[in-house]
């Protein structure tokens, strides 16, 4: 990290923090005309579109701090998956109803602790971001939190869904809170935001959902990591395919 | 063809409802209207519902492939003031007895249609300009015209939806003009699309007056303001010029101005092909329908889940209060 | 036509029979670890590269009649849906086994009858194609008919799905029989296959697999045609999002 | 670990057996064998075959995506003589008495293992390189050495996928050269996937043998013919030498030739990630189980279809028989 500038530093995390936004916002596109019910529908592309809103304000900060004529679709379009930087949870494929709703509440839980902290980042720029964010994750958490409960304590069938969606999940929640030097660096400046001092009452908020919804806390014992290091699962390749094919197939063009 | 019923077996009920609606009086919900104005409505309004539904999917098949992250953005939108519609409409038709539930059923058994628009394919990002430019811009001429209907409901609904229509209309020609701006593989995309969507559009107003069932009664009742042909030519005529000014060609050798009339002149609309498409001949007719139904069967256990939610909520709020 | 040369005829025909087994090949391979036991996946692969080996040759023509450098990959991989002339049935997704099968027997019964008529086209490298494809789809004739038989005549389930799989594909029959005048002239000068009098004993032959697996006709009044003139199902542009990523990202190297 | 048991408690049979062994005769599957001899080679070869079938994911990951039709084909062909492979092996195995339902059975429920290596996901093009050149490289050092294992159905099977594998190797190792020979970016891809495959490669021959359980009397019953370092230093002596041609890094500091020993030096595995993986870190783990089951579950009625079939025909046969 000695050899990084805070600058160079704040733009990588601000690319950290885009990939984050823009590959969860695509997963939940991915809801549009195929939800339980129109009404849930529309909710559904409401979250994506926050979400790719939010991306879209991280990677127009990381194109103005790389100042060399990079726009915010660049980051977006012209890197290939060893590039994107964003946790694993974020990336999983939708699955069910049960499966995008059990990750939309551990991430809501995450992201509004996240964003309350980054709202104090001496960066004013991600100050302003968190300040914006801060409010939709509030409505998000609301909403993913409600969906917990009523699947998980809903039939038969949808607590065994929710169930098995946490568990599968489970083990994508270690790397959430784990910090690399150049995150601890930006902490230490009051830049970025401590997330192994989320850790805690990130779990005690779940476990409280958990109960409320009848749900078992995981006894899992496996966790993956790697997505901050470009290390992904086989799906995200495959998203980007999809994400780029325009960018790709006619490179260097207005839309 | 619907023929106007004769005014002697009208009753006095049916007399006092036509001279409201000959007043430009609005009928609401709980006032007494004839059964067949009531059935008209609910098979306009629900088809109205389902084309608004069904017609988010040529446009969301280009939601995880749009270009840039603002194009991406604005599509998601209007895919989702889209499904807006399309609640407004299934309310309104429910202000007449119509149940969501049954109007579904009716769409996925083939009973209750869709726009035959959206039974052609998205097949390149040009055609994200081309449905809001040409399909979008149909829909709102004949829009625009029944927020004047004898319904209050679905005309309140009318208001409300040509607003958001027409910023749509707005984007998707911005498509257009960006792309016909741009590379030659841009402008030639933008061409072919408008190639692809011109006489569907045209096809949307529906049969030739001469031609059209249900339309005299309607007309009567106010349930349509303007004849299919009315709406068409004006349509023709706004559009046009609009392609004209981005340097685009309408797919149409007998398109000319008529000085007389004091509008365009146009091809014959090839009908063969509208009747084969709406019939089943479209490139997407079974997917479409398909994917609907899947959607709706793969929610199924989430409907129930809520539904046992509330119930056991309402149980325990019961033992609380007892 | 008339503007057109018979060298520029032959190399967009060239081209429309690339196509139509490079995309099937292609939805051929997405079973590839996924098929319903190991002795079938094998032998998917088989019938996968076969199609996807028939492309490469059909492209190489096209590449050596176009004489402007192309090579097989530059039809396969830089080309956008509309410019790609398959028939529609090749392009539909992959489906349930049953619906894969019942497809590629459909296609096995023309292509078989298909080939054995290009054998005696006055153009040798067609002609020198088909005897190779001729030799294949024999066998591939065999294994799907057998598939047919098997789940027509299965149980319930598989004979349910196997009639669904039949009755989707019916009116996608009606484009494999029908020729415009590109391919007209061509069948005129004894260049390509004359499609329109397949039909009669292609009609008879799966009249008779279907009776003997105890499967109905379907009596569908629709049909669905544009592949030739690069009209497709919205499907395509999605397998080609994927089948083209990496030449798209990384244009112009070897690979 | 497993103690190989002294020679006094050794049954008559068993003492023929192994003088059997020791005189290099092979084992046949109707011949007499121990009990943990046969328990032993069950799992080691249907853990063999499992890797080989579950093997085929992260290659069938790139087929669809491959950048030439060349390349497509020649992947397509290399992920179907895995299946192949698993085909030979579930056979060698089943001529011991295992049926491969079971085997199955015990991949999905967890009690039997595949190589870890396939844990990790393949991200780019040139994996398909590193996978060829490395992951079978490695495997054929092993299996070369299995060709004279003591059990013949294995031994003989062994022979003929070794053929196969060092087709794949050199097949593998031409998309690593053709990479790095390329554009900058192409190099840098080769690059990172060398990096990302060298340590789990070296890890896939197992602990160090200090370390290893079941080799000893592996080694004795010849089941196994050379241990895992032997194994793993044969590896690395090859490939090092490889590397070098094609101008791509080995990512080990430590590497360097040893003259004395005529090695390669290299430095010390991270076992801790040996073992995280294994135990479930991976990055592919529930992925690849699930993938697996999934494709099982859904042919299930695919297989049903098949005995009902059959059934029916040997019915029709016995009555036109009657």
């Amino acid at each position: 990290m000695s050899a990084m500038t805070t600058q160079e530093a704040t733009r990588q995390y601000a690319i950290r923090l885009g990939d984050d936004a823009l590959i969860l916002g695509h997963r939940l596109s991915e809801w549009c005309s195929n939800a339980p019910f129109l009404e849930e529908d529309l909710a559904l592309t409401n979250v994506a579109l926050d979400f790719i809103g939010r991306a879209r304000m991280f990677y127009s900060y990381a194109a103005e701090l790389s100042g060399d004529g990079r726009s915010e679709d660049s980051f977006a379009y012209q890197r290939d998956c060893r590039e994107f930087t964003n946790l694993l949870m974020h990336e999983l494929p939708r699955g069910d109803f049960a499966f995008t709703m059990a990750r939309q509440y551990l991430i809501d839980e995450y992201s509004l602790a996240f964003m309350e902290q980054m709202l104090s980042s001496t960066d004013p720029t991600l100050a302003a971001i968190a300040a914006k964010a801060v409010k939709e994750s509030r409505y998000h958490l609301r909403r993913s939190r409600d969906w917990v409960l009523r699947l998980g304590d809903g039939t038969e069938e949808s607590h065994q869904r929710m169930q098995t969606a946490i568990n599968e999940l489970w083990g994508y929640n270690a790397e959430l809170f784990e910090m690399d030097t150049l995150e601890a660096d930006l902490a230490g400046q009051g830049i970025a935001v401590d997330t192994t001092a989320l850790r805690q009452p990130w779990s005690a908020a779940v476990q409280a959902t958990l109960a409320e919804a009848t749900l078992a806390v995981p006894e899992t014992d496996w966790s993956v990591r790697g997505g901050r290091q470009g290390l992904h699962t086989e799906s995200l390749g495959h998203l980007l395919s999809e994400l780029q094919f325009i960018q790709r197939a006619y490179p260097g063009l207005e839309w | 063809m619907t023929k106007i019923r004769p005014e002697t077996d009208v009753s006095p009920q049916e007399a006092v409802f036509q001279t409201r609606i000959d007043a430009e009086e609005k009928i609401e919900p709980k006032d007494w209207m004839p059964d067949k104005y009531r059935k008209n409505l609910i098979r306009q309004i629900s088809q109205h519902a389902h084309s608004e539904v069904i017609g988010m999917q040529p446009e969301g098949n280009w939601i995880t492939r749009a270009p840039t992250l603002h194009r991406k953005c604005v599509l998601l939108a209007k895919v989702q003031d889209e499904g807006g519609h399309g609640l407004y409409l299934y309310s309104a038709a429910e202000t007449l007895g119509a149940s969501r539930e049954e109007m579904v059923e009716a769409l996925h058994a083939g009973r209750a249609k869709y726009a035959s628009i959206f039974n052609y394919p998205s097949l390149t990002w040009a055609d994200m300009g081309a449905i809001g430019w040409l399909v979008d811009g149909a829909a709102i001429v004949n829009q625009v015209s029944l927020q004047r209907t004898s319904y209050g409901p679905y005309a309140r609904g009318m208001v409300r939806i040509c607003k958001e229509e027409s910023f749509h209309q707005r984007q998707g020609y911005h498509i257009m003009m960006t792309l016909a701006q741009g590379s030659a593989e841009q402008k030639a995309m933008a061409q072919d699309s408008l190639n692809r969507f011109w006489w569907p559009s045209l096809m949307m107003f529906g049969p030739h007056d001469s031609e059209s069932a249900h339309s005299a009664q309607s007309m009567k009742w106010k349930i349509k303001r303007q004849s299919n042909d009315e709406l068409r030519q004006k349509f023709v005529d706004q559009t046009v010029k609009q392609a004209e000014v981005i340097g685009l060609t309408i797919p149409d050798a007998d398109l000319s101005w008529n000085e007389e009339r004091g509008h365009y002149d146009f091809g014959e609309i090839d009908w063969e092909e509208f009747h084969r498409v709406i019939n089943g001949d479209g490139l997407c007719n079974r997917q479409r329908l398909a994917h609907h139904v899947k959607a709706h069967e793969e929610g199924a256990w989430v409907r129930d889940a809520i539904t046992a939610y509330e119930a056991k909520k309402r149980q325990r709020d019961a033992q609380a209060a007892a």
